[in-house]
């Protein structure tokens, strides 16, 4: 039981890493403001999701485990309300996103 | 041993996201740059607490996730409206 | 009235769980504490429906909650394998989608849609709900409105 | 991490915008505080997460927006002249350092004198398990006063500098971000919870890393988080500045007349071993109060900053 619990956290906290990892690589990997919110989207979701998951089992099921997920509730809530704001402030910023508006719709979406 | 493991990803990931919060080019890369840093010091926070057992360090971890948080919205408010309680013109602050 | 008492509950509870402590200091403190939290909240005027909302419907809030993690993580792995991808295969796209009238509604939908990575919500206005993608086919899928109608039915309606 | 840490540093130094260099040096504060962490100081890592990567950020920018946003090109005389003196001056932080003991040589005198009696004592002398609070409020209990007066005397100072706010006037236009539905919606939602925090953290102090400067600082985030969306005039309305600013001088006033107490009761200012029957009692009493005041202090003269900064109008 033991030994399932930790070869687990150790697949999960694995797999959060490397999705915190590809989201420092997209930060400096892609060309625009825009885009690279989507990098950032990636680490604040299942990397930490995947993190916090790992090292709830490793826990168990205690004080520390349901602090770490009120954190992660607290950063899944503030997130996304911050990103938004932030895109939101560039747009308004007459910052030019690199992406085409989808007028083309009727055409392409056969 | 996990833990180190994760600890150093974090780490380099840390690198990564400095390296775009210096290199800009506009200053919202930079805010989004400071933002998820934040989010990478409460991870690497919750994880040398575990790494060291001594998990106290949650709470501070709680702390970083919000002030984070204030602390990005109390840059976009200044950087869109020009200081912290009025509300000016955006166009003084084009950089 | 029901949502402060209901605010109080909740806050009562996060305080058990911050503290773990059960001594009668401690909770007669928590309590003092909370109440003086809740009259704060009362005098902000952060206490109504949109602050602490008490009519969502637990059951479907639990399937969507579901609904949404699968989702999460096919994005992420697809835009992972993007990112790590040598030619960068992105086509960023901007899209207009329509969200409910309800405002409540409207921040689920564009918090849940900021959420998945591929998508990020860059405005919101008038009910609409502007979204940079970073595929075209993300875009598309967004468009067919699969996450509107499950948004839907997350919270009754006033 | 070190390398981390001066790379910042470099490029803060390197900027001449302003702005990105504050967006740096919030990236430094979180660094050093992470440094603190794994260095085991708990406490100070508290500090420095709620005052420099929060609070700091957001008076410096407060500062900013009084001021000019680009850097005045320096003439290069004045650049030597700089350099020479913080040369010197880290020459004789050098030199000073040499006289000290080694980074956790055990024969240093704090190591042989100091410590072991707080780490060892302090549990059956004051009865808490969180030895940093016992020795910030009771062993140094002159210290923390000399702490709690002077971030009080740097509100006043600013606030004497930039004008008090006038009663029912606190500028023509104060907008807050309403309009913002995200945000306002997720502020709602997120404020009574960060106050249920700071109060936890207020009253928690005796068993993990918190206490009255953290909590103080949470507590005016909080308050500063709802100025900055529903604009100044809910949060004046909310907390005027009249209150808040008295709330400050209250709290130092706790802090002193616990003081005065056990100094009538007849034993040494800020010794409260008299304060209860026991002495662990008394210190806990003691502590608890002096917590609370340092707590309110911090809280009211941020949120009066805070005000100060926000509600200035520049002169045109």
């Amino acid at each position: 039981m033991q030994l399932l619990t930790d070869i687990l956290s150790w697949i999960t906290i694995l797999t959060g890493s490397f999705f915190v990892v590809t989201g420092g690589v997209g930060l400096l990997r892609l060309p625009d403001f825009f885009t690279r919110l989507h990098a950032v989207s990636m680490p604040d979701t299942l990397g930490i999701g995947l993190i916090v998951l790992g090292l709830v089992l490793q826990a168990g099921f205690t004080q520390t485990s349901t602090k770490l997920i009120m954190i992660f509730l607290f950063m899944l809530f503030t997130g996304p309300a911050a990103t938004h704001a932030l895109a939101k402030a560039a747009l308004h910023g007459k910052l030019k996103p690199l992406a085409s508006e989808k007028k083309d719709q009727e055409e392409s979406s056969p | 041993m996990i833990f180190a493991v994760a600890a150093c990803a974090i780490l380099f990931t840390m690198a990564l996201t400095l390296s775009r919060g210096i290199l800009g080019p506009t200053t919202y890369d930079r805010i989004l740059a400071v933002n998820s840093f934040g989010t990478k010091t409460v991870l690497i926070i919750a994880v040398f607490g575990f790494m060291t057992g001594r998990p106290d360090f949650l709470d501070i971890a709680f702390v970083y996730a919000l002030i984070n948080f204030v602390g990005t919205i109390a840059v976009l408010k200044f950087f869109e409206y020009g200081d912290l309680g009025g509300a000016r013109s955006p166009d003084e602050f084009e950089s | 009235m029901r949502h402060s008492i209901s605010l109080f509950l909740f806050l009562f509870a996060v305080w058990l769980l911050l503290s773990g402590y059960f001594e009668t200091l401690l909770l007669v403190l928590g309590l003092v504490s909370c109440a003086f939290v809740v009259w704060i909240a009362k005098r902000q005027d952060v206490v109504d429906h949109e602050g602490h909302p008490v009519n969502l419907r637990p059951i479907r809030w639990i399937q969507y909650t579901f609904w949404l993690i699968g989702e999460i993580v096919k994005s992420n792995i697809d835009v992972a394998r993007r990112v790590w991808h040598p030619k960068l295969p992105i086509s960023p796209t901007i899209v207009k989608v329509p969200a409910d009238a309800d405002e409540l509604r409207q921040v689920i939908y564009a918090n849940s849609i900021t959420l998945t990575p591929g998508t990020v919500s860059i405005d919101l206005t008038d009910a609409t709900i502007t979204v940079h993608a970073l595929t075209r086919e993300g875009a598309m899928a967004l468009e067919q409105g699969e996450m509107a109608r499950r948004v839907r039915g997350v919270r009754r309606p006033e | 991490m070190l390398s981390l840490l001066t790379a910042t540093a470099l490029a803060v130094a390197r900027l001449d915008q302003l702005f990105a260099a504050v967006m740096l040096f919030g990236i430094y504060s979180l660094l050093s505080a992470a440094l603190f962490v794994v260095m085991d100081a708990v406490d100070v890592a508290f500090t420095e997460a709620a005052v420099g990567a929060g609070i700091a950020i957001i008076l410096m920018l407060g500062a900013l927006a009084l001021t000019s946003h680009k850097q005045h090109p320096v003439p290069r005389s004045r650049h030597w002249m700089a350099l020479s003196v913080v040369v010197i001056t880290g020459a004789a932080l050098i030199y000073g350092t040499l006289d000290m003991p080694l980074y956790a040589d055990p024969n240093a005198p704090a190591h042989l004198h100091v410590v072991p009696r707080y780490l060892q004592q302090s549990m059956q002398e004051i009865g808490i398990p969180n030895v940093v609070t016992s020795v910030l409020a009771s062993y140094r209990g002159y210290d923390t006063l000399g702490e709690t007066v002077v971030i009080f005397t740097a509100a006043v100072g600013v606030i004497g500098r930039l004008g008090i706010v006038p009663e029912g006037k606190v500028g023509p236009k104060t907008g807050g971000m309403e309009h913002h539905l995200i945000l306002r919606i997720t502020a709602k939602l997120m404020l009574p919870v960060i106050l249920v925090f700071a109060l936890y953290v207020q009253f928690h102090g005796d068993f993990g890393p918190g206490g009255g400067f953290q909590a103080g600082v949470i507590f005016a985030s909080a308050f500063i988080l709802y100025g900055l969306v529903f604009g100044m005039e809910s949060v004046t309305t909310v907390a005027p500045p009249v209150v808040v600013r008295s709330l400050a001088a209250i709290g130092v006033l706790i802090y002193a007349g616990v003081g005065v107490v056990s100094l009538l009761m007849g034993s040494n200012f800020l010794d409260y071993n008299l304060l209860g029957h026991e002495p662990t009692h008394g210190q806990h009493l003691g502590i608890f109060l002096v917590e609370f005041g340092v707590g309110v202090t911090v809280a009211a003269s941020m949120i009066s900053l805070f005000y100060a900064y926000a509600s200035y109008q520049r002169e045109k």
